[in-house]
């Protein structure tokens, strides 16, 4: 019957693969999240430290290079099988010979098909190459990457395919089954259609309250709006801001959210023209009409932010650097010697909001004489030619990879990551050796320091402006209870879920 | 054994009173039949003669009312037997179609359906006026009626489509649809001008012993007047929407009483002598836009007078069966039958 | 040459005019009778006056955004409320008909002329030629159009003028088809014939004679198209590939207003009116110009 | 007829190879990365490296295509982007689905669209030709997105007539998958729950896909029924005596049908096409879809095996119009078309 | 004597020269047939015919439909494509020519069509129509055309205010009579008229033959004149040649043919004209059946499937068209022809 059944809308056709190893996008870590388990794991409703869950205790040699782990014993995968250290060495080592998008996660620390060993059945050793920050390293073990998957299915559906002559580890086979002992057991999934999850009654700590969930596809967020207003849903997920006002009317729902761990930003690529002078970027982080931005295109579902952590992490501060001085906006134009202002391209995507946001922001600009051309592009163009440094201005946004400061504050202050900050040509060496030594720290208050004062010079005179943190909102009907909004979908707990 | 020796009753079977029809088309109301009265008589073949446009066809489709927007009847009266056909309801009218009276027409091969085996076609015919009848026997009946048609391997042929069929066995087809119901009078609009002069001997002769068989009257159409002299026994000729000259076929071929008769027959080039250019009428055939107020041959006329130009002339009975529209005639006036003027050789 | 026939040059000119004047006579009472026709005609009609008049028309400024007057529903002050942006989308739609007839008739001049040009040589010559060019336009139109289209936007890139190309490119295959439908009905007759036998060129031939005939089954078979165009470019800008924002273009207009058809009705549908008119109009239009050309018409 | 035969599937062999080659060419000229879309805009530059060499990207482009060439010869349409399965697999699921909507679109395109197009011929320029030509018109006018909501929020919200989006009721378990079609399966595992269930989904997206198809088709018949009641042979019905119902079926209609066939062949390239925007909006999981994110998304393998299927299915489309035509028409002989 | 010693014994002996010969001339179309096949078959719509046309004549071609007369006088003008045989124009081939020589072929070779309504092109003022050929030519331009045009125009009885307008505005002779004046525009020698009359009424075809005479005389021309209405042709031609299946099989004078027609075919298509008198007595033979298809006919005699008095050496080998009878150049091809 419908009463222990849980129906989500959702907009799930980025699924590619539904395995730990392969699966990057938001909705495939996020269903891949509900089926395996983790050495540790999030709690339901605190994101900023991990806890234990198929571990049970942890050791770290004085060097900080050597980690062991202790696993319960008393955990079964759905297949029947016993969950044992010999399975979490087979998942790590997969996803280091599978090399795939998500397994830089792991191997960022150096870790290599032979720097992890079972000790014993329950005993699990890894080494790493280096010292790093145990924060840092923990939430990556949280991650979905680092699932632990079961050996024996996975090395029954080995094949050799064109990428993996050696053997895909079950790669093929686990895209659309599953082999993991979580909460959730994957049922079927049709991409374009559902993903249907069945309960892991046996569950070691979560047995799931519910007897089913399917996760329905839904692209059109106006018709996820009608089916979850008509009760064919159960949650709409992610529903925008505008939609919002109106659901608020309707009584048999309420509006669960949760700030996004997404930061909108305008990054500026500070090699081109009148960008380079630090006070044309510090102009246009004064031109910018965050609040009217953020009322009327995000319809509130958002906060302004001035930093690149995001709320809801570790060393999140709430701070304001910049607001909408126009006077100082065209005091410092005029400083760099643009009283009249300039012409300069911006890129953004073809996706809502990013159209609306880029014409409010060509709206803002222009009120300091700066004119600008928009570009919108799909992701296959855009990314491209924003790795390629092409861009003057790109209108983008952020999600962290894990659960940690450290995966934003890397990207946006280290050159040498080879990712936000090189983008946008601004190779700083201080704040690349800062985030390289906050890396390191083992002790996490010091590290949380060192990022909020890389921020510090980021956000003075850095290659960006940072817009504002969005907030998921979803469309929950009242018959649902215990329902705890994530800021993303793989922390987003299924299990606790009940229906009246 | 050619129709115009058959004796000729002189009981009515239709009877046409001052039939006028009109279209309404983009350039104005075109007057196609201002008035147009004949009768045919049981067992009677009428010729109807006239060039392209002069309204023989507008004739015969109006006998079965197929007149389709943008025409219209707009008044007169066709008395076929005892009932009004233009009064009638649709039903008794569809009644009357194919059961009572006929119509063959000149393209036999746009006039069959392209996609409908010619032996059903044949058989529809029998079928929509006999309910009782089934298909099978319809069927039967078609082939029987296409043999005597003369057509050979009737079985064979009843299953062909139109386009896999000559023109001549195509109108064959067409003659044996229209018949096969045994009608009281048969139209045939120029069944014949689409064919080669062998066919059409082929074609005329079956239709006379077909005719003579079921004792059908026929209202011929056609421009050649070399097989209204052999096929009719009275003809009417027709100019610009008006009967102008009727009368038994001998009479008025060997002495015709309307000037355009005349050109017509002078115009033939089969005896001329090659020597002289032909007889032409002068001038070309009047739009029919205008209503009709005065003679619509006046301005081609040899012997036009200043009344010719004002007034419609009356039909003058010249003997018992010859009649003309002309003033020429006037004062052998339609009563007195009168005595009849040498307009040939003047 | 005789003096009689020695023409005075302003009667000649005269008489042409006349003649045209019949012509035009004749279609205008074609049209007249066709009323359907002629509201496709006023639709059209009206669509260039207001796509010429539009800064007069245009209350607001079209780019004008005010984001604090957001999706304001139809007042006296915005006739068709505002949008997302806050934009008055009366304005918009108005300035709106610019694009979508600059798109719909740049497509219109650069497919019939390309299709008009394959049809006919295929036509005419047969044989290897029809076969080669129309294997080539059988490539093309087993290709679903707006994927065609996409593909060729993406790959031109972004754009008014791009999508604009890409729709033709879409597009020529189809009056390829129908101009050699139309020169194989035409090669064969007797006109053509005759001015073969004169010693006409095969060029001459192909311009002075056939191609007029094709002429306006490709004219009405373009308006009637007219729609798809414009749903085509439409449907590029939704992806990203056509008409970029700002730009007040109708199809994306629809397309950014469909989150708020629930509840803001008039963000797509005052726009998504102006595309359906405009394509009734076009479609109407087409096929009473099919009837006006027909010259079977004209004898009756 | 086998030559016949032999010499169409030789056509489109070429046809085929020649989409092939224009979709390649295309995806060459594109000035955008799939890779970079694949690896998300997060990835760092190293993971963009990583994946072109292990998707081939590395290659000179003769190499890649004459590997691409070579594999589709084999039957072989690599590995979609976005689903990691073999575009074969992809398409053998989502093909049917959409060939069951726009099967279904077209039928309810040619029930309706026909009997509009002999009313608007027989009553030429009456008031029910106008409305008719209006109310077809719109089908063609409309944005299909915009429609489908429209008829989204009307139909299934307001007056819920008809179930939510999708293909079946989330609750209904769907029977095994002999064709992939759910009318067809159900009714041969004889699951009358299901199938009336699927047939309530259906209706709304086949109706506003329909309408697409249903202009064409109702203008088509119009005019050619326009031009066939003009022709003599109606005359000799009527002057048979025929009643006008059998008139216009049996004499007028198959005759005039005899055009439409080639625009309803068309027209179901046309549907397919159409799918694209109706699926997304009706959650309908096809190859519309399917296509749609390929392209947009640059999944090259997906978007050359899903045209080509679309393409053949266009061209087969064709064949059986070609093959009805000369059914319907005794003056066809297939040799000359 | 077979007729091709005929042609020259009389270009020896005639003052008239010979203008046009046509020198056993085959055409051939190859179609395709049946169902779904791609076999093809080929039609002998003219098959082996010979004749020769002295200026000023007019040659009288009669035929029934699809006998190839047609086809014939297509050949001339080099719309239909010569399988086999020669056509010279004064002892000039013109078979095959392209450019310049095509050019100059149809300076001197016109062709009227049958079907007025088809024959003007629609979208064309009357003035195009018919200066197309000066155009073509260049044989004056801008309003020299229209002038021309004019004058041509009023010889056929128009006048200035038909100059412009469209053909759909002209009734079927009118429009024969612009056919007219487009032909003669170019001044050629040879107009080959293909049944010109049959679309049109007698009244209509009055005028036009009797202009077509007038114009004759006027611009010295000569004519191939095809019809099947032997009426018409009896008045028209000097004289004639009945066609049958692709084959010529009687060829002679024109009262000599009429008045003792050696070739069954000929005396059956005589006897089946309907007479306007209702006195003359009708005694047809009627033929059986319908004519063959000229689609790979067999040997034999064209005429043996339907003659009355067929032997069986005419179904075996075809006759040549040879000289019978006392007129000298009355030629028949036919085993046993009527000759008193
Ligand atoms: N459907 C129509 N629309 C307009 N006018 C028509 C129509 N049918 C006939 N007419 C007019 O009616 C007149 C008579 O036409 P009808 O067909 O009776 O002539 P006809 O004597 O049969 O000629 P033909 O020998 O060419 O068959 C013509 O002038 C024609 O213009
Ligand atoms: N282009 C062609 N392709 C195939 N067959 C042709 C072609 N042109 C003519 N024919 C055939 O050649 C034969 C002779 O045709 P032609 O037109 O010369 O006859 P015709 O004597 O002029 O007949 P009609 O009196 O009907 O005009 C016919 O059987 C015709 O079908
Ligand atoms: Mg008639
Ligand atoms: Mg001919």
């Amino acid at each position: 019957g419908r009463s222990d059944v849980l129906v989500v809308g959702m907009a799930t056709s980025d699924i590619i693969s539904l395995d730990p190893a392969k699966a990057f996008e938001f909705s495939g870590v996020g269903i891949e999240a509900q089926i395996y388990d983790r050495l540790l794991d999030f709690p339901e409703d605190r994101f900023d430290k991990p806890e234990f869950s198929l571990a049970e205790s942890f050791n770290v040699s004085e060097d900080g290079k050597t980690w062991t782990f202790k696993l319960r014993e008393d955990v079964k995968f759905h297949s029947g099988n016993q969950l044992t250290a010999e399975d979490v060495v087979y998942s790590f080592k997969r996803v280091v010979y599978l090399n795939d998008q998500p397994a830089f996660i792991l191997t960022q620390f150096g870790i290599a098909e032979d720097s992890i060993r079972a000790v014993d059945k329950y005993t699990v050793e890894i080494k790493l190459d280096n010292k790093y920050a145990s924060g840092i390293f923990f939430s990556c073990l949280a991650a979905g990457v680092a699932s632990v998957v079961d050996a024996k299915v996975a090395q029954q559906h080995e094949q050799k395919t064109d990428k993996y002559p050696d053997g895909d580890r079950g790669l093929t086979w686990l895209s659309r089954n599953s082999a993991g002992s979580g909460p959730w057991i994957l049922r079927k999934w049709e991409k374009n259609e559902s993903v249907i999850l069945d309960a892991n009654p046996k569950h070691f700590m979560h047995p799931p309250k519910l007897k089913r969930v399917i996760i329905k596809e839904i692209v059109e967020a106006t018709s996820r709006r009608l089916q979850v207003e008509k009760g064919d849903i159960d949650i709409a997920w992610q529903m925008f801001p505008d939609q919002i006002k109106s659901l608020m009317k309707n009584a048999d729902l309420r509006i669960e959210s949760s700030p996004a761990m997404v930061i909108w930003y305008l990054g500026i690529n500070v090699t081109k023209g009148p960008l380079a002078d630090n006070r044309v970027r510090t102009a246009i982080r004064h031109a910018i009409d965050y609040n009217g931005i953020i009322d009327s295109i995000m319809g509130g579902a958002a906060s302004p932010i001035n930093t690149f952590i995001p709320e809801g992490f570790a060393g999140y501060e709430d701070k304001v650097y910049y607001k909408e001085d126009l006077d100082k906006a065209r005091k410092l134009m005029a400083d760099a010697g643009f009283p009249d202002g300039f012409e300069i391209e911006m890129d953004h995507g073809d996706q809502t909001p990013s159209p609306e946001l880029a014409q409010a922001l060509q709206n803002s600009l222009a009120r300091i004489g700066i004119t600008v051309k928009l570009n919108k592009l799909i992701s296959s163009q855009l990314w491209p030619k924003y790795r390629a440094q092409k861009h003057d201005l790109i209108l983008a946004r952020w999600g962290p990879d894990y659960v940690d400061p450290h995966t934003n504050a890397q990207p946006f202050a280290d050159y040498k990551a080879k990712v936000l900050s090189w983008r946008n040509v601004y190779y700083n060496d201080e704040t690349s050796a800062m985030i390289q030594k906050a890396g390191q720290e083992m002790d996490n208050d010091k590290r949380i320091a060192i990022y909020k004062e890389v921020n510090q010079i980021i956000q003075t005179e850095g290659p960006y402006a940072m817009l504002f943190q969005p907030k998921y909102e979803h469309a929950v009907r009242n018959n649902i209870d215990n329902f705890t909004a994530a800021p993303t979908f793989d922390l987003w707990k299924l299990y606790p879920i009940t229906k009246k | 054994m050619l129709l115009k020796d058959t004796p000729v009753t002189t009981d009515k079977l239709l009877s046409v009173q001052d039939l006028r029809v009109h279209f309404h088309t983009l350039r104005g109301i075109v007057h196609a039949l201002e008035g147009v009265s004949f009768h045919l008589n049981r067992q009677e073949t009428l010729g109807l003669a006239g060039e392209t446009g002069c309204g023989k066809s507008v004739t015969a489709r109006s006998v079965l009312r197929l007149i389709d927007p943008p025409g219209r009847i707009v008044s007169g009266r066709i008395i076929f037997e005892d009932r009004d056909i233009l009064t009638l309801d649709d039903t008794a009218v569809r009644a009357i179609r194919g059961g009572e009276i006929s119509m063959i027409m000149q393209e036999p091969k746009m006039s069959l359906n392209p996609v409908i085996r010619v032996g059903d076609q044949v058989a529809e015919a029998l079928l929509i006026h006999d309910t009782s009848l089934n298909r099978s026997s319809a069927r039967t009946q078609a082939e029987e009626m296409l043999t005597q048609m003369g057509i050979p391997e009737a079985h064979r042929t009843s299953r062909r489509y139109p386009h896999e069929l000559s023109g001549g066995m195509a109108q064959r087809i067409m003659i044996a649809m229209m018949l096969v119901t045994r009608p009281k009078l048969l139209i045939a609009d120029e069944p014949t001008s689409a064919l080669d002069v062998t066919i059409q001997a082929q074609i005329l002769a079956l239709m006379d012993k077909l005719v003579q068989d079921i004792r059908t009257s026929v209202l011929m159409i056609t421009h050649d007047l070399g097989v209204m002299a052999e096929t009719c026994d009275r003809v009417a000729v027709m100019y610009a929407g008006n009967i102008v000259e009727m009368g038994a076929v001998r009479s008025v071929l060997k002495d015709p009483q309307h000037p355009y008769t005349q050109g017509l027959l002078k115009t033939v080039p089969d005896k001329a002598n090659p020597d002289h250019p032909l007889y032409a009428i002068k001038g070309n055939v009047p739009s029919l836009l205008q209503p009709q107020n005065h003679c619509r041959f006046s301005d081609r006329c040899e012997y036009a007078m200043a009344r010719c130009s004002r007034e419609i002339p009356p039909v003058y009975q010249m003997t018992d069966d010859h009649e003309a529209a002309c003033f020429l005639h006037d004062g052998q006036s339609i009563s007195s039958g009168g005595k009849q003027v040498d307009l040939m050789n003047p | 040459m005789n003096t009689e026939t020695q023409i005075d040059k302003r009667l000649a000119r005269n008489q042409r005019w006349k003649a045209r004047q019949r012509y035009f006579k004749d279609s205008y009472t074609l049209w007249r009778r066709n009323h359907l026709m002629v509201v496709g005609t006023t639709i059209i009609i009206l669509l260039l006056l207001i796509a010429l008049s539009a800064p007069l028309l245009a209350t607001h400024n079209p780019l004008d955004q005010i984001l604090s007057d957001r999706l304001l529903p139809p007042t006296w002050e915005h006739f068709f409320g505002t949008d997302s942006l806050g934009r008055d989308i009366f304005s918009r739609v108005v300035h709106g008909a610019r694009v979508t007839l600059t798109i719909a008739l740049l497509v219109a001049l650069i497919s019939t002329p390309v299709g008009l040009i394959i049809g006919v040589l295929a036509g005419y010559f047969g044989g290897a030629v029809d076969e080669i060019l129309m294997r080539l336009s059988d490539v093309f139109l087993a290709f679903p159009k707006l994927i065609l289209a996409i593909a060729f936007a993406a790959a031109l890139g972004p754009g008014v003028e791009n999508a604009i190309i890409a729709i033709a490119v879409a597009n020529w295959p189809s009056y390829a088809r129908l101009a050699r439908a139309e020169t194989l009905a035409v090669r064969d007759n007797d006109y053509i014939q005759v001015i073969r036998s004169m010693g006409a060129s095969n060029l001459r031939i192909m311009v002075g004679h056939i191609t007029p005939m094709c002429l306006s089954s490709i004219i009405v078979r373009l308006s009637l198209d007219m729609g798809t165009i414009i749903l085509t470019a439409a449907g590029l800008g939704f992806l990203g590939l056509g008409a970029q924002p700002p730009t007040p273009e109708w199809g994306l207009m629809v397309s950014d207003g469909r989150l708020y058809l629930v509840d803001q009705w008039w963000v797509s549908t005052l726009p998504g009116f102006a595309i359906l008119i405009v394509v009734m109009g076009f479609n109407l239009m087409g096929d009473g110009i099919r009837d006006i050309l027909d010259p079977h018409q004209r004898q009756s | 007829m086998l030559q016949y035969l032999i010499r169409r599937v030789v056509t489109l062999a070429i046809t085929l190879i020649g989409i092939m080659v224009v979709t390649f060419f295309i995806s060459l000229v594109i000035p955008a990365d799939p890779l970079s879309s694949i690896a998300g805009p997060q990835a760092p530059q190293e993971t963009v490296d990583r994946l072109r060499k292990l998707y081939g990207f590395d290659q000179p482009i003769y190499i890649q295509f004459g590997r691409y060439a070579n594999r589709l010869a084999h039957g072989d349409l690599g590995t979609s982007f976005q689903t990691g399965r073999p575009v074969l697999e992809d398409i053998a699921k989502y093909f049917p689905a959409t060939f069951e909507l726009a099967t279904i679109a077209l039928f309810f395109s040619i029930i309706v669209g026909i009997p509009l197009g002999v009313l608007s011929a027989v009553y030429r320029n009456s008031p029910i030709d106008h409305f008719s030509r209006v109310l077809s018109l719109i089908g063609v006018s409309m944005p299909v997105f915009w429609l489908g909501l429209v008829f989204l929020l009307i139909f299934y919200f307001k007056l819920g007539w008809f179930p939510e989006p999708g293909r079946l009721d989330i609750m209904l378990i769907e029977p095994e998958r002999l064709t992939g079609m759910l009318l067809v399966d159900s009714l041969i595992a004889l699951d009358w729950e299901v199938f009336f269930d699927a047939l309530k989904h259906m209706f709304l997206p086949a109706f506003v896909l329909g309408l697409y198809g249903l202009a064409g088709i109702a203008r088509i018949v119009r005019s050619s029924m326009l031009d066939v009641l003009s022709q003599e042979y109606i005359k000799t019905a009527r002057i048979k005596g025929a009643r006008e119902f059998i008139v216009l079926t049996r004499h007028a209609l198959r005759n005039a049908l005899i055009p439409a066939v080639t625009i309803i062949g068309l027209t179901y390239g046309g549907l397919l096409e159409g799918s694209v925007l109706t699926e997304t909006i009706f959650s309908w999981p096809g190859l519309g879809r399917y296509l749609g994110t390929a392209f947009l998304t640059l999944d090259l393998n997906a978007v050359v095996g899903g045209t080509m299927l679309v393409a053949l299915t266009f061209c087969l489309v064709n064949l059986v119009v070609d093959l009805l035509y000369a059914f319907l028409d005794p003056k066809i002989t297939l040799a000359r078309s | 004597m077979r007729y091709n010693n005929h042609v020259n014994r009389k270009t020896n002996q005639s003052h008239n020269p010979i203008l046009l010969t046509v020198e056993d001339l085959h055409v051939y179309f190859s179609i395709r047939e049946g169902w779904l096949s791609r076999q093809r078959a080929t039609v002998k719509a003219v098959n082996g015919v010979n004749l020769s046309l002295q200026q000023g004549d007019v040659f009288g071609l009669v035929g029934e439909s699809g006998c190839g007369k047609t086809t014939l006088g297509r050949a001339i003008v080099g719309l239909s494509p010569v399988s086999h045989g020669q056509i010279l124009l004064k002892g000039r081939s013109i078979v095959g020519l392209t450019g310049q020589d095509a050019h100059e072929r149809a300076r001197q070779v016109q062709l009227i069509f049958q079907d007025p309504y088809s024959s003007l092109h629609p979208r064309k003022t009357v003035c195009d129509l018919v200066g197309v050929g000066l155009k073509l030519h260049g044989l004056a331009n801008g309003y020299e055309i229209d002038e021309q045009v004019l004058a041509m125009l009023k010889r056929v009885g128009f006048n200035i205010d038909h100059l412009y307008r469209y053909a759909h505005e002209f009734s079927g002779g009118q429009r024969q009579r612009i056919s007219l004046a487009r032909a003669l525009i170019l001044r050629p020698k040879l107009l080959i008229l293909d049944e010109p009359t049959s679309a049109l009424d007698v009244s209509v075809q009055a005028q036009i033959l009797n202009l077509l005479k007038e114009i004759r005389q006027e611009f010295n021309l000569t004519f191939l004149f095809i019809s099947h209405d032997l009426g018409v042709i009896r008045y028209m031609s000097n004289r004639i040649g009945v066609m049958y299946l692709g084959h010529l099989v009687e060829t002679g004078a024109t009262s000599d043919v009429f008045e003792h027609p050696q070739h069954p075919y000929t005396q059956v298509l005589l006897s089946s004209l309907p007479s306007i008198d209702p006195d003359t007595p009708s005694n047809r033979t009627l033929l059986e059946g319908d004519p063959p298809t000229p689609i790979d006919p067999p040997p034999g005699c064209p005429f043996a499937q339907r003659c009355p008095g067929v032997k069986p050496i005419c179904r075996e080998q075809a006759p040549e068209l040879i000289h019978h009878g006392n007129s000298p150049d009355h030629f028949t091809a036919c085993h046993f022809p009527h000759v008193d």
